[in-house]
């Protein structure tokens, strides 16, 4: 009889880890394309349009790329305050006061040029989010509160509070009576990236991946993040400054989410209004897992992830299936990719029968 | 001897590796009615696989175990304690934030239902009854270590093993805790019970076992009745295989100013403790655990805030020392705990390293990675980590090479002051050594507070000992006061 | 606060508390069991769905209510093969399962908007409903309600007094020792991972069938995260819970009356509340101390022995 | 044979709802039947990024026509019909318009008046619930519309307000409705895309307004009226001026005369002189004769918004930001 066991891989894998992950997807592929053709749909075609609305174009490239960005700000961030093992759920909330710290530049100080502008919604930006992300470091230090509860609860703050601003004191004149600030000077857009619809946050975020590669790997505070992420007791022992260490896991955290926010208002909105809230900062906790809170590897997750969203739509449109169907899909490959990450960390041996 | 006892349990050739490591080679052992067995061997010899493959938890390649002449199969630890095996393992498997009774009863409930009244009940006849002194509403997480034991083995009794299994069950007693469990154990062996007993010191092998059997790199070498053995000495030449000398060679070494002055320190636990340490000199603190030693050894360390009483560590204040990065990394502390506490885990040997030490490492904000990587080559050539490959985990060394690691990190930056807790605790032989000849060459620069349960090691070391009892110091003498080493039991019970 | 108030007040904080509750106790029995459960959202809304489609097909809302704690069991058994039989890391499995849940409780329940299934109404029960204030405010709800007063004092009698409780509990606060015990920790996780789907599935049934009774995209409507965090907030007890989730579903039923009672107050300011209150009672509950009941193993796989 | 013609339609909530999305999309599918047409929908498209990409790839297909229907997608929208002048963008309930994009809405606030009217007729307590999502101008107008008509015909009562801050959670629009009960309110009016008001109502045994369409089946013992949606002959319209080519950028704002907005039939709880009364001035209004914000009309504080004979211009109506007197709550 064959007698299975369990064994953890000695070595990691290369290219047989990615060939693990494409079956893993193909085999959510496999059952959504069942439900394509549950509905009367050819399932070839169905996938065929998926991969063309996502990669089939520049066009759609740089969609994917345009949809990713705040994505990738947001997963770095978080990615940040989880190698602590802190578990910011409130990149989204984070988020929200980013773009708020940009948009009260941008409103407050009209009519200067980019280079003053930027600059200065950047700073906003980083230090709304930063600090909204310290909130939940503070209380977790001082009052011992648990930071899941604490960064989702004031998710909702958030965004209540941007709710307040947009219907209420920021509110547009202009806009007959609509939740929205007042169209940015052109100095507060972040511009497109010569001809292409590409905007330079892109690079923000390419900078960004660098800095913290650089970071954790060249810093003595990147190493002393690290260690403390691994072991809090050893580094209380180690006399690492633990709690400041915290507070500015948190504050990087929360300020990464906030360029996210910063450039979804600049970029593409060109103001504050509610519908800046799509859910991009609980997307990036799925990313940055997925990413095993690799910089290089968030990059590709997320541009993954956007692609997925962005091909889905085709698909919603050329075949006329319902908007669920992307979310179905959706679910679908991240928990066979899980499962596949099974076969990458273990294998199968045969036991021989006592 | 008259007729050999029967045998209950036979292990026929097992076998087991982790990923490339071989930890049992082919392995045959039988355990014999009403007899302690002791299992000899280095760190990472393969005593703990062993055990545990008896004990159901982990699954041998190859070879077969055979309970009262049926092979039997054990696919998880539930087979083996249905079979009467019961194991307390190295690093006790207890549910801390459960009580004394829950965790006595796990697994064993009895019915559906659970009456925690008559649990309790039964846990206290069971403890009075094998002198085992425990309060079964207890949370376990407030246990000290010796207590936990006893709930581990309070398990074993509720289970009515048949098959009692010891991983290092002395190594976090106290000589008395010890000398406690040994009776429990002979007790048990006279009632017919089997027990396997796995320890590193040889002076308890010679005091309880009846048999010893050796392990070297997952071989058995060597099978022995205890009577066939003629000293401490033979058991370890067996073991390592070479010459050793148990006995520390400590050159004379100048003593130089006073490093850590401690006068009537209060709190936490202590209630007044005085002591002064000079440079080269080595104070051994003993004491039954829980006696204070933790949260001196902690204050002193800067882990906990002094309530009352004074400290100073190299002339400064505890307050200004422990404020300047600059002075802290004249202190090193060897913590008991060295995967928990004194490494992470899961950083590799270069950044575990790193941990404690930045003296020239940094420049600005700026990492010097290969500085870092130069030095702990070096450190871990020298102190002979093996395997010493600085890219790999922290975690995958045995607890001996983690040890040396630490030691080698600690003493790199040249401290003024160390304070090492339980140094050589579940160390082999040979590494003990090692460990003793780096402490004894260190206090030429330093004056050392060494913390042991182990009384040989504080008077073969220490130049001047101190006892500890309920947060005092109640005596410190010279160690060649053989007077007072020969009453250094009652006073460590607070009898003197 | 005059009774005339203070009562219809209590009985909406009652209502509106009795869904969260559902959910945040199904969570505290996965979560104690060590298996961290994000897609609480998911697993409702599969449950909400399959509540109403039964009760509509059968007619019978007892039937529906059943139905929508077991579509919550096969929820949650996705998460425990991913998490438990492939060891894939929670958190990502549940945030994938609630995305997994949601989307097909919206692409399934599509046919049924807009339909009426028979669901519960009010009812008095004897005796207890005709005490002053208590009866009120506590006994004339529908059904559930009374179902959800006895579920937290038997999830607190069954950690503490079954055997299963105290094993599950071993598994997740140290598995390890459960195992070297003779306990498959793996088996108990399961069980916390399907009860737990369970309970999460009735929350979402009660949405469908009693609270509204309709079926309606994404009807938990974020009532899942809610539950996440009241876990936390009860420290893990299932009679906290019941404080948890009152509190909540009393303060969003309270800002609302404010509200109808003319307020200046902005909007934005009073929907803050429920979520502003829990955490301010959270931060100084955690302040004095008592957040030490995480199990200790919640998120960490049960690695094989080798 | 002549080429099809390509119809878009974008949604900001997935169409199953009964509500918003719902209602345009019973004209999409009366436009689908026609020949001659390719007509596709996006639903549950967030504003924002995500609805500029899907219009830019929607012209980028080459579709001649594209509706949004959510008031978010004004500016993207008008940024991709200025690179896309030979598509032709509508968009619904926004103010922009651009060479190739017009704008169209429907005057709710006509039928809304006409439902205050029964509302203010049937109370008894003088007191009127009225849920509602978001505090922005068409909802604001609506509440105000409303409590004009329940003034019309009962000046003593007045209309309570909550917001509940979301389109479309019935369990929480439900709970909003219950405070409104708790707090006297016997006629429960809303703007959600849920029924749950209705139900709220029903429970009680007290009356309710629904909106967006008829929901008198969600609650049949409570549901009085209903404002609700007609886009069919607006659309259809739209159509064939786009296929004629005589489509001009225009802002269209159709009421009850043209029909984009209608009340659903009435429940027989309403007595027949209050019918008569409702559906007599719904007459009127079809053919001009009544004008529902015509001045006098105070706010909150008594001033006098619109003047006495005075009729607001469009763009004021558009952008309203306060409650006229009678409307207990706040427009923040
Ligand atoms: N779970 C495991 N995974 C990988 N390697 C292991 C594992 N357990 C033990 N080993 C390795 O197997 C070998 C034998 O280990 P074991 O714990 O049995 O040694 P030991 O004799 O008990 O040592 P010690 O005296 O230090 O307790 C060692 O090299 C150890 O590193
Ligand atoms: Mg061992
Ligand atoms: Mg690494």
């Amino acid at each position: 009889m064959l007698d299975l066991t369990i064994r953890k891989r000695p070595e990691t894998l290369g290219w047989t880890a990615a060939l693990i992950y494409c079956g893993a997807v193909v085999m959510s592929l496999v059952i959504s394309a069942g439900m394509l053709l549950f509905q009367g749909n050819s399932p070839m075609e169905g996938l065929w349009l998926l991969l063309q609305g996502a990669f089939g174009s520049t066009y759609a490239i740089e969609d994917c790329l345009i949809k990713a960005i705040p994505i990738y700000l947001c997963s770095l961030g978080v990615a940040i305050a989880f190698r602590l093992q802190i578990w910011n759920i409130g990149a989204e909330g984070q988020f929200a006061f980013g773009a708020i710290g940009a948009t009260w530049v941008a409103i407050s100080f009209p009519g200067h040029s980019a280079w003053v502008m930027i600059p200065a919604m950047m700073a906003a930006a980083f230090l709304f989010g930063g600090l909204w992300g310290v909130i939940p470091a503070v209380l977790k230090l001082k009052a011992k509160a648990n930071e899941i509860i604490v960064t989702l609860m004031l998710n909702y703050i958030a965004i209540l509070f941007l709710d307040y601003l947009v219907y209420g004191p920021w509110k547009s004149p202009d806009s007959f009576g609509f939740p929205m600030t007042q169209e940015f000077s052109a100095g507060a857009v972040i511009g497109k990236i010569g001809e292409t619809n590409l905007n330079w946050g892109l690079l923000i975020c390419v900078l960004s991946g660098l800095v913290i590669y650089v970071f954790f790997r060249f810093t003595l505070m990147g190493f002393e993040l690290k260690a403390s992420g691994e072991n809090v007791r050893a580094a209380r022992y180690a006399r690492l400054p633990y709690e400041r260490l915290v507070i500015i896991s948190m504050l990087l955290s929360g300020a990464f989410a906030g360029w996210a926010g910063f450039v979804e208002a600049s970029a593409t909105l060109n103001r504050l209004q509610p519908t800046i809230m799509v859910g991009y900062g609980y997307t990036a906790i799925v990313v940055a897992w997925l990413a095993r809170l690799n910089p290089f590897y968030i990059g590709i997750s997320s541009f993954l992830l956007a692609g997925l969203r962005v091909g889905v739509e085709n698909l919603q449109l050329e075949l006329q299936v319902p908007a669920a169907f992307g979310e179905i899909m959706e679910g679908l490959i991240l928990l066979t990719i899980l499962a596949g990450t099974f076969f990458v960390n273990y294998r199968f041996a045969r036991r021989q029968r006592p | 001897m008259t007729q050999p006892a029967k045998t209950v349990i036979a292990l026929e050739g097992i076998s087991k590796s982790f990923g490339t490591v071989q930890a049992n080679r082919d392995i045959c052992l039988s355990i014999r009615q009403g007899t302690v067995k002791a299992l000899l061997g280095e760190n990472g010899a393969g005593k703990s696989t062993l055990m545990s493959i008896l004990a159901g938890r982990l699954q041998p390649d190859a070879g077969r175990i055979v309970v009262d002449g049926v092979p039997r199969r054990f696919a998880s630890a539930k087979d083996a304690i249905d079979a009467g095996i019961g194991m307390v393992y190295q690093h006790f498997k207890l549910v801390e934030s459960m009580t004394v009774a829950e965790n006595v009863f796990l697994g064993q409930e009895g019915g559906r239902l659970l009456k925690p009244r008559e649990m309790e009940t039964t846990v206290k006849e069971l403890a009075v009854s094998h002198s085992l002194d425990i309060d079964p509403a207890a949370r376990v997480s407030d246990l000290s270590m010796g207590e936990k034991q006893r709930v581990e083995i309070l398990k074993l009794l509720l289970r009515k093993s048949r098959i009692l299994i010891f991983d290092e069950p002395t190594a976090v007693l106290t000589p008395q805790e010890g000398d406690q469990l040994f009776k429990a154990l002979a007790l048990m062996a006279e009632q017919g019970k089997s027990i396997v007993f796995i320890s590193h010191k040889l002076g308890e092998v010679m005091r309880v076992a009846d048999e010893v059997a050796i392990l070297r790199k997952g071989e058995i070498i060597e099978e022995k009745e205890i009577a066939d053995v003629g000293s401490q000495d033979d058991l370890a030449r067996m073991m390592v295989g070479r010459e050793t000398i148990l006995s520390v060679v400590k050159d004379e070494v100048e003593e130089g100013e006073v490093v850590l002055d401690v006068d009537n320190l209060a709190g936490n636990g202590l209630k007044g403790v005085s002591l002064s340490l000079r440079r080269g000199e080595i104070l051994g603190i003993v004491g039954v655990a829980g006696n204070g030693q933790k949260p001196l050894v902690e204050t002193i360390c800067g882990l906990q805030v002094p309530e009352r009483g004074e400290i100073s560590i190299l002339g400064h204040t505890w307050k200004s020392f422990f404020s300047k990065r600059k002075n802290r990394e004249t202190l090193s502390y060897i913590p008991e705990d060295r995967i928990g506490l004194a490494t992470c885990p899961s950083l590799n040997l270069s950044d575990n390293f790193l941990l404690t030490t930045r003296k020239g490492f940094r420049r600005g904000p700026w990492l010097r990675r290969k500085r870092v990587e130069n030095e702990s080559k070096n450190v871990v050539d020298r102190y002979s980590v093996l395997p010493g490959l600085l890219s790999s985990q922290a975690r995958h060394l045995s607890g001996g090479n983690l040890q040396k690691l630490v030691l080698g990190r600690e003493f790199f930056r040249n401290p003024g002051l160390i304070v090492a807790e339980q140094p050589t605790q579940g160390l082999d032989i040979a590494t003990a050594k090692a460990i003793w000849a780096h402490l004894v060459s260190a206090r030429e620069n330093a004056g050392i507070l060494l913390v042991t349960g182990d009384l040989n090691e504080a008077f073969s070391l220490s130049d001047r000992v101190a006892v500890m009892f309920e947060g005092r110091i109640v005596d410190v003498f010279d160690v060649a006061d053989t007077d007072k080493r020969d009453r250094v039991g009652l006073m460590m019970a607070g009898a003197a | 606060m005059t009774p005339d108030i203070l009562i219809p007040l209590l009985a909406a904080t009652v209502q509106s508390g009795t869904p969260i509750l559902f959910a945040t106790l199904g969570a505290i029995f996965c979560e104690k069991s060590g298996v961290l459960n994000l897609g609480v959202e998911g697993i409702m809304a599969v449950g909400a769905l399959a509540g109403f489609s039964i009760s509509l097909a059968t007619g019978s809302p007892w039937l529906g209510f059943l139905a929508g704690g077991l579509a919550g069991v096969l929820a949650g058994s996705i998460h425990g093969l991913v998490c438990l039989g492939f060891l894939g890391n929670q958190v990502v499995s549940g945030l994938a399962l609630t995305i997994l849940g949601v989307g097909m409780a919206n692409y399934l329940g599509t046919p049924l908007i807009g339909m009426n299934a028979p669901g519960f109404g009010p009812v008095d029960v004897p005796i207890l409903s005709t005490l002053p204030f208590v009866g009120p405010v506590f006994f004339q709800h529908d059904p559930l309600v009374f179902v959800s007063y006895l579920i937290p004092v038997g999830m607190w009698y069954f950690f503490r007094y079954t055997r299963a409780g105290l094993r599950l509990r071993s598994a997740g606060e140290n598995p390890d020792a459960a195992q070297a015990a003779g306990i498959s920790s793996v088996n108990y996780r399961w069980m916390g991972v399907m009860a737990g789907g369970f309970f999460m599935g009735l929350g979402g049934a009660y949405l469908s069938l009693a609270y509204t009774h309709m079926w309606a995209n994404h009807l938990t409507a974020g009532r899942g995260w809610i539950a996440v965090a009241l876990v936390i907030f009860a420290f893990w007890n299932p009679l906290r819970a019941v404080a948890g989730a009152y509190l909540f579903g009393g303060v969003m039923a309270f800002q609302f009356r404010l509200q109808a009672s003319g307020t200046h107050i902005p909007s934005s300011f009073l929907l803050m509340l429920p979520y502003a209150l829990t955490l301010s009672v959270l931060v100084f509950s955690s302040w004095r101390g008592g957040s030490s009941a995480t199990p200790q193993a919640l998120g960490v796989n049960i690695e094989p022995a080798d | 044979a002549e080429k099809k013609m390509k119809v878009g339609f974008v949604y900001v909530s997935p169409v199953g709802d009964a509500g918003w999305s719902y209602a345009h999309d019973v004209a999409r599918q009366a436009i689908e039947a026609l020949p001659d047409v390719e007509v596709k929908y996006l639903e549950a498209v967030n504003e924002g990024a995500d609805s500029e990409r899907v219009f830019l790839n929607m012209a980028r297909k080459k579709y001649d026509l594209i509706f949004g229907t959510s008031f978010g997608y004004m500016d993207p929208m008008l940024k991709v019909s200025k690179r896309f002048p030979k598509t032709v963008f509508m968009h619904c309930s926004g103010y922009k318009t651009s060479e190739n994009m017009g704008n169209y809405f429907g005057r709710m606030y006509q039928a809304r008046y006409l439902s205050g009217m029964v509302a203010g007729s049937m109370t008894k307590s003088n007191v009127l619930g009225y849920v509602a999502a978001f505090p922005i101008p068409e909802v604001i107008r609506g509440i105000n519309a409303f409590t004009l008509g329940v003034q019309a015909v009962n000046p003593e009562a007045e209309v309570r307000v909550v917001w509940t801050k979301t389109w479309y959670d019935p369990a929480k629009e439900k709970e909003g409705a219950k405070s409104l009960l708790d707090v006297g309110a016997d006629v429960i009016a809303q703007h959600q895309d849920s029924p749950g008001p209705q139900e709220a109502a029903q429970e009680r045994g007290v009356y309710s307004i629904g909106y967006n369409t008829d929901m008198s089946s969600f609650a049949p013992k409570s549901h009085l009226v209903a404002p609700i949606w007609n886009w069919t002959p607006f659309y259809m319209e739209v159509l064939k001026s786009v296929k004629d080519g005589s489509w001009k950028s225009a802002s269209t704002w159709n009421g009850l005369a043209e029909g984009v907005v209608d009340l659903s039939p009435m429940s027989d709880l309403v007595p027949a002189d209050v019918q008569a009364r409702v559906l007599a001035r719904r007459d009127e209004i079809k053919k001009g004769g009544y004008v529902v914000f015509s001045g006098p009309v105070k706010d909150q504080a008594g001033t006098v918004r619109i003047a006495e004979g005075a009729v607001p211009a469009d763009g004021a109506l558009l952008g309203m930001d306060w409650f006229v007197q009678g409307v207990v709550g706040t427009t923040k």
